[in-house]
């Protein structure tokens, strides 16, 4: 199962300041392991942020997005104690769901 | 004495390269450097080691091993069970093993002792290779070293042992050999000196030697990975064209402790990231 | 003595004792070295045996070394510059500024088949359009430009690039030609980086 | 591959469909704008990624910023941030030209969204970047170089 995210939302001024840390690889599908064979692509493929369980945000990356990706966005309307939630998923299927306190 | 004198014919060196460099070059060069440090600090918003800490602190307190016991017993320095702090102060002595270790060789040995891994298996992979998961070594000191952070850097020297593991580690710093001749002080014994575009630490001066210690850990952006002070020790060798460093050798031990007491009274602040 | 002044006189002596100096003897060092190496692939324990100047200019690193010894390891070095048989000092720049680029060869992470390059850029300025390049040596921008392509400055930037330490014992820069990282053809090529007018050097 | 996009695309149905749903209002553009994205990020340059995108010949606007800096120490992971200040930013994508695909990411900025994601790309060598912004329906663009840097003495 895929390592937990880490999610920090900040509100200032009524606007939630959210930075994401997730754990994945982010194969690109051009690196050779070390007997020369191609490593397939292997990405997070879609992330969605939402504030107390609306969507706000719908992400849609490739392989070109850094290992262990960061993700930071901005939410209007927040307050402290509001739920974030953020969601991903992989080109394999697989996928996460971390949820943090906005404060 | 030899530091004052170095610091001198650095800031010779570096008033020659004042006046030898056309002003354009220097002023694309203040641009070159404002601009790494725009980079780094963005870096610096989100460091991908967080994640390590957080794995590396359910390892910590996992049952594994043959005895089925976790490491929640393991005496780094300040007694069974105490974790915060200790890699501020570590290389040091240890009466139970009468050596000087740090907080690797001290980790693999609660490994061994508590949870009654081999040694062997233990030390077998300690880095991670491209594309790999971090390994749980990697993942058990991402844990240790950010329980120090903020904690003022104060390797003991008090006991013989720590003195002459400091004593051999600042001989192996200037030690000079393989084809490219190259010791530790070939790179880091100058103020202001780059390779590439990486500033290099002078680790002959006191403000660059505590942050170079206070800064490893530290997550490397061009590896995808954080990496040890036992990482960064195996990998100058490497560049230095040396042979390969073992994992918690004596001479690694000795090089860290040496750095350790150069860099005393620095603030760890690891893990970092860098590039 | 009061044992106040003792304590300030021991001190003293504390501080006035270079750490290098301490009971630690080389050979000792050596051993700790051996026993925590081992080789794999191109790269041998015997890298930690030190020659002459690297032993040497290990034990005068933190001190100053005595004038007569500098000169001998100077002279030494200069003897062994191995000039081009054909009096052919210059390639190609733009073979020499690959080589100039080129970091990798004799790391244990290489093998056998990797092609040594020069490292040139770790350490200094050479093209204007390369911006990524280091400080620890001077900047070489304008070499053959502000030192024109005779005869001796070849010579004398040939045996710079073979062997460093004839100039200045104990400096950093590898013996290129003297340890074998680059080929005579090489150096050739790196050379004419440095000296051909049509080099980007030299533009 | 991309079994999430084509579930997507299922809930958004056909090409014809979506369009469809466009034109009479249903759906709001840039929401669900994964079918041009399941191309997009298939494409190489920035000319044949826009159009994917549909948003060949789009202008520059001074509204959209891109922060980062000029040169990266390296180029595994580069700093990248979209601010749109225009009215009704819908959708926000980052291209980068010389990477084997251009498009590195999209978002649909969804209502309670600030126009403004920060993110981290590789980027292979020096190259233009692209931030393209859909607002109000129609597509705007901005850029800057961005240098990547080569690094340490073992490579």
């Amino acid at each position: 199962m895929a390592d937990p995210m880490k999610i920090r939302a900040v509100v200032r001024n009524g606007v939630a300041d959210v930075r994401v840390l997730m754990a994945h690889e982010m194969e690109t599908g051009q690196r050779k392991d070390s007997s020369g064979k191609l490593v397939p692509a292997w990405y997070i493929s879609e992330v969605t942020g939402a504030l107390n369980g609306k969507q706000v945000l719908k992400a849609y990356w490739g392989p070109a997005i850094s290992k262990n990706p960061y993700l930071q966005f901005k939410v209007k309307g927040a307050k402290a104690g509001d739920k974030i939630t953020v969601s991903w998923v992989d080109n394999k299927g697989e996928k996460r769901t971390d949820e943090a306190t906005a404060s | 004495m030899s530091v004052i004198r170095r610091g001198a014919v650095a800031i010779g060196a570096a008033l020659a390269l004042l006046v030898a460099a056309a002003p354009t070059l220097s002023q694309a060069q203040s641009n070159t450097q404002a601009e790494l440090e725009k980079y780094r600090q963005m870096l610096g918003d989100g460091n991908p080691a967080e994640l390590l800490v957080m794995r590396g602190e359910g390892l910590w307190k996992t049952k594994r091993g043959p005895k089925q016991a976790s490491l929640e017993g393991c005496d780094l320095g300040k007694g069974p069970g105490v974790v915060p702090g200790t890699y501020a102060e570590l290389p040091r002595y240890f009466a139970d093993t009468d050596s000087v270790m740090d907080a690797e060789a001290r980790i693999v040995h609660c490994i061994v002792t508590l949870q009654g891994i081999p040694r062997a298996d233990a030390v077998r992979n300690p880095y991670s290779g491209a594309g790999q998961r971090q390994t749980d070594m990697e993942a058990l000191v991402a844990f240790v070293v950010e329980e120090s952070r903020g904690v003022t850097i104060n390797v003991p020297q008090k006991h013989p042992k720590e003195i002459a593991a400091a004593q051999r580690g600042e001989k192996i710093f200037y030690f000079r050999g393989g084809p490219y001749d190259f010791s530790c002080a070939s790179c880091h014994g100058e103020d202001d000196k780059r390779i590439r575009l990486q500033d290099l630490p002078n680790l002959n001066k006191d403000e660059p030697a505590r942050r170079a210690f206070a800064t490893w850990p530290a997550y490397r952006v061009s590896q995808g990975a954080m990496r040890t002070m036992q990482w960064r020790i195996y990998d100058c060798f490497r560049q230095q064209r040396f042979p390969e460093l073992d994992y918690i050798s004596p001479a690694s031990i000795d090089l860290i402790t040496f750095l350790g007491v150069r860099a005393q009274g620095g603030k760890m602040d690891s893990p970092a990231i860098k590039r | 003595m009061t044992l106040k002044s003792f304590v300030a006189a021991a001190a003293l002596v504390a501080v006035m004792v270079p750490a290098a100096q301490a009971q630690t003897s080389q050979a000792d060092v050596l051993t700790i070295m051996k026993s925590s190496f081992k080789e794999r692939g191109i790269a041998k324990l015997d890298r930690l045996d030190q020659n002459e100047l690297q032993k040497q200019c290990s034990e005068y690193s933190t001190r100053p070394m005595p004038a007569p010894m500098k000169a001998a390891l100077e002279k030494a070095a200069l003897d062994d510059v191995k000039y081009p048989a054909d009096g052919r000092f210059l390639g190609d720049w733009k073979v020499g500024e690959r080589i100039a680029q080129s970091g990798v060869g004799l790391q244990f992470s290489d093998n056998e088949k990797t092609v040594n390059g020069g490292n040139c850029y770790a350490c200094h300025q050479i093209s204007k359009e390369e911006i990524s390049y280091g400080n620890i040596g001077p900047t070489l921008y304008q070499y053959g430009k502000l030192r024109g392509n005779t005869v001796e400055i070849q010579r004398y930037t040939w045996a710079r690039i073979w062997n460093a330490h004839a100039f200045n014992a104990c400096n950093i820069m590898p013996r290129y030609g003297a340890a074998g990282i680059l080929s005579e053809e090489q150096i050739r090529h790196v050379m004419a980086l440095l000296l051909d007018p049509a080099s980007p050097v030299n533009r | 591959m991309n079994r999430n996009r084509r579930t997507s695309l299922q809930v958004a149905g056909s090409a014809g469909l979506y369009g469809a749903l466009l034109a009479i209002g249903l759906l709001r553009p840039g929401q669900a704008s994964a079918q041009s994205l399941e191309q997009a990020f298939k494409t190489a340059g920035i000319a044949e990624t826009l159009k994917a995108l549909g948003a060949a010949g789009a202008p520059e606007s001074k509204d959209i910023v891109i922060n980062a800096p000029d040169i990266a120490e390296n180029g595994a992971v580069v700093p990248v941030g979209i601010r749109s200040g225009l009215a009704n930013t819908q959708m926000m994508a980052l291209l980068v030209e010389k990477n084997p695909s251009a498009l590195a990411g999209a978002y649909d900025i969804l209502d309670g969204a600030e126009a403004d994601v920060n993110m981290r790309i590789k980027m292979g060598q020096t190259s233009d970047v692209f931030a393209v912004v859909k607002a109000d329906g129609k597509f705007y663009v901005a850029k800057k170089e961005i240098k990547v840097t080569l690094g340490g003495c073992g490579g």
